[in-house]
């Protein structure tokens, strides 16, 4: 059914964890539809120096959230916004069709932790101008 | 790594090697028809008569009252539908339950979008159908009461014979499906006034690919399978004769010796269920503690989701299953397991250990020394779960 | 009496040791059911995958264009009910041929008390369809064709890809009931237009217990057998594996080196023909001469009744069908005999003999031995036969 | 399917063959239904002395048919009558549901003979006494 790699990032997940005082979070999905991801960022000058994430869900859902954020450490935000579904599904050496969903709530999760980061900078240059 | 621990035997169970070798024969040399004059359909005919002597001693039905079907899917189809269509006259109404397996359940929506209606009755908290509710949901247009003999996810026993006392006095047919319940209670059509009962051979140990209807002589339905006029012109198409065999033999060895079997079975499942309560925090035993099925083990463990907890184990060679959503790609959990006032987050951490007649003490010890790791490590990762309060509320 | 010559290919065929020997490990070792999670069930859905992959190939159809089902006769009634309720919005008319198998035309005969119009075509004396008179029968309520590829009895070949064209032109389902043709014809779903088809693996040398049905993508049908969620959701009930693995296996080797067996069959099949020819009088060879199955003899015999022929050659140790009235019990002959226009009383007479792999000219040669006399005998003990005159005209 | 005695009434049948100039011939079913039984009798002071039978039909048709002849050979009219087909049908062991009727046929046939064989004696009667 899975992959090689789907089984590995499965079962030794890179990134799993929290972060104190993060730059974004992000936390998509919800327990009735059976997965949430949370995922943490710590983002220097542009720069997703960390990432870590909790994730809630089925083997899919774990081995897309490990995967994707391995993806976006180290890159900018920019570029992290352009690590689509597609391209952590790819990496991953293809998902069940029935499973594809997992890979967008990953993507989610990533687009909704850098928007928490663009708004709290946002706060941040609201604030300093002030 | 050495472990194969399975337990998933409600899904399906091994052929036993005394099954198979009664219906190797007719696959290379007694591959006759049934239906045919000469002496390869003739053996091929006494092999059949036989197979439905033994499924009806099993039942203490007659003969001529068991018609065999491709599989348990198909009995129920076949219960339901054609009963329904027979009776349409009668009335339109049926009783069911709500945590009837597909084949009864998908049968009734159809039926629904073609003229019927349905009394869905819930169960409580363990499972249960209480039979008075049956009694107060029969309306005069009520033509067909189905209630399962025992649920396949949480193993909970149903009253079907005072289920089916209710139907008899009030004169309205009453169909079970038995697919899980053969082999694990006795069972008597006679006695339990069931009139029509669904069984399939993979799940006692037969093979896949047969199944069986018993109908109670002089009960009405219409066929659902055209053609060909086998199974006394009622059920059409070339008997799949190796698996009816299989099925013959089968249900013979399962109806023998219930008692001690079940016996062996509940000591396990006793010591896995106490032990997974006794290691595992935040866990909840799903199904009636008691009226429940000797192999079945059902618990949710909260925060963590069982598409993920089944790969961990599975990777710990212990193979079982889930009511999560994700282990079928559908969008919401078990049915079975709503039905029973779970939420849909706890449903979807959900277990179920279902075990056979080969498992042993050491399988169990096992398990209980590999689940509460995996659980440990899958609620780690999860965003549910703080370490030190032990959890968050679902939100 | 040493003799044993299997003659009764068409009702069904043992299944070949190559075959059985990949469905063995799937009842004792690899039980899995192909839903789960763990590694049985994966292991099952690699088999049940490959099956799905070797049917298609064999038909030049998609993976996932093939349903595996229970029987031939539960893809037939799937194919006509399924298209016919799902299309009954567009039209109520179903077009077929008066020789199809039960398994149509009994199907049929339940769409017609449920509300559907459904013209039987007639057939020629040699049991061919015209495809003008498809063409002809189409009115724009017409939602289906159902035309079979062979006919079981007299083994005539239908013109499927002529009958295909017309249908897809007039953007029509067209279904063929391929259960005799599989592993005799090339079928190319492709080429012949062909937008359902069902096959049924014990007819080409597999197990009984598995059939599929062919449905090109995008064909609108309605589920037949509701439950779980298997086949894609089209067709419930736990995969009867190790004959779908069998099936698969057949299927290869019944479509590998066709012209081969064809023309070692046809050389046994004419040797036969010729025989009966020259040795029996007042005999009538059924179906067309030449577009017939290779393996397909059909003959009546004048005054005497077909199931008294099968029960003396039966003694001789030579198994053989008839479309006597008297070896179903039924009360009227072969439907098929009455299209081609025999008098139900020549139909009584027939005998079919249908050859396999396994038969030898040594069978043919004895075959032609035991019949005269057996016809002779008979035909002594009937009123019908006058030894001097050689038979009066019937009352 | 068949009985062991059906089987051998079928292979070795009693009685097949025709008599010249009988007292009484009965002939019942039709060739379109697949069964014909024609029955011709001998009989001297109301015994039936010799019995001949035709049959075309099943191999039921064609064992009842003969243990039918066998079971009336030698008998009065009277006690030929009184053959039923349950009788034929339970001396050959029984028969398959679906074919009893072919029992029946026998059954029937035998009357048929006797009654043929009654007309003529009273028309001889009728022409004795003109
Ligand atoms: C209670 C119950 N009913 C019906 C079925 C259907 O049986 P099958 O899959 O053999 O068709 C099953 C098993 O899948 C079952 O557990
Ligand atoms: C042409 C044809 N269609 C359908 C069937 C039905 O197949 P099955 O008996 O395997 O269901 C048969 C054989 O019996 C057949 O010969």
């Amino acid at each position: 059914m899975y992959s090689e790699q789907v089984m590995d990032h499965f079962m030794n997940p890179r990134n799993v964890g929290e972060i104190e005082n993060p730059d974004g979070v992000g936390e998509v999905g919800n327990a009735r539809c059976g997965d949430i991801m949370k995922v943490f960022m710590k983002i220097e000058n542009d720069i997703i120096v960390d990432v870590k994430f909790k994730t809630f869900g089925c083997g899919a859902a774990i081995a897309t959230s490990s995967m994707s954020t391995e993806l976006i450490k180290g890159k900018t935000v920019d570029e992290a916004l352009r690590v689509t579904n597609k391209k952590v599904t790819e990496a991953l050496g293809g998902l069940p069709p029935v499973k594809l969903h997992c890979s967008v709530l990953a993507e989610e999760a990533i687009k909704a932790a850098i928007e928490d980061y663009k708004n709290k900078q946002a706060e941040k240059q609201t604030a300093d101008s002030i | 790594m050495g472990h194969s621990v399975y337990l998933d035997h409600a899904s399906t169970t091994y052929t036993k090697p005394e099954v198979l070798k009664e219906m190797l024969p007719y696959f290379t040399d007694l591959y006759g028809n049934p239906s045919s004059v000469h002496r390869y359909g003739r053996e091929a005919r006494k092999a059949l008569d036989q197979a439905r002597e033994r499924t009806a001693a099993a039942l203490n039905a007659d003969p001529n009252e068991i018609y065999f079907t491709g599989s348990g899917t198909e009995a129920d189809n076949w219960a339901v539908k054609g009963t329904a269509l027979a009776n349409s006259k009668k009335g339109n109404h049926i009783i069911t339950s709500s945590i009837e397996h597909h084949a009864v359940l998908y049968t009734c929506k159809y039926l629904e979008r073609n003229g019927f209606e349905v009394t869905y009755l819930p169960v409580d908290e363990y499972g249960l159908v209480d039979p008075e509710q049956v009694r107060n949901a029969i309306t005069d247009k009520t033509i067909l009461v189905s209630v399962m003999a025992a649920n396949n996810e949480i193993g909970t026993i149903q009253p079907i014979g005072e289920i089916g006392a209710i139907a008899r006095e009030k004169g309205i047919l009453f169909h079970t499906d038995a697919v899980q319940a053969v082999g694990s209670i006795p069972i008597d059509v006679k006695e339990m006034n069931i009139d029509l009962l669904s069984l399939s051979a993979h799940k006692f140990y037969g093979p896949k690919g047969a199944g069986a209807l018993y109908m109670r002589k002089g009960v009405k339905s219409e066929q659902i399978m055209h053609g060909g006029a086998q199974e006394r012109n009622r059920r059409a198409g070339t008997e799949n004769l190796p698996a009816i065999v299989g099925l013959g033999k089968a249900i013979e060895l399962a109806v023998t010796d219930i008692p001690q079997r079940n016996a062996r079975l509940e000591a396990l499942r006793n010591r896995l269920i106490d032990g997974i309560l006794s290691t595992v925090e935040n866990t909840r035993l799903n199904g009636h503690p008691i009226k429940r099925l000797a192999g079945n083990v059902n618990f949710s463990f909260e925060f963590i989701e069982g598409e993920a907890l089944l790969l961990s184990l599975d990777i710990k060679g212990i193979a079982g299953s889930s009511g999560s959503a994700c282990t079928s790609g559908s969008l919401d959990p078990s049915h079975v397991l709503l039905a029973i006032g779970l939420s849909h987050e706890i449903a979807h951490g959900s277990l179920r250990l279902t075990l056979g007649d080969r498992n042993t003490e050491e399988d169990i010890d096992y398990v209980l020394e590999v689940l509460p790791e995996v659980v440990q490590r899958l609620r780690e990762m999860s965003p549910l779960f703080n370490q030190n309060k032990g959890g968050r509320t679902y939100v």
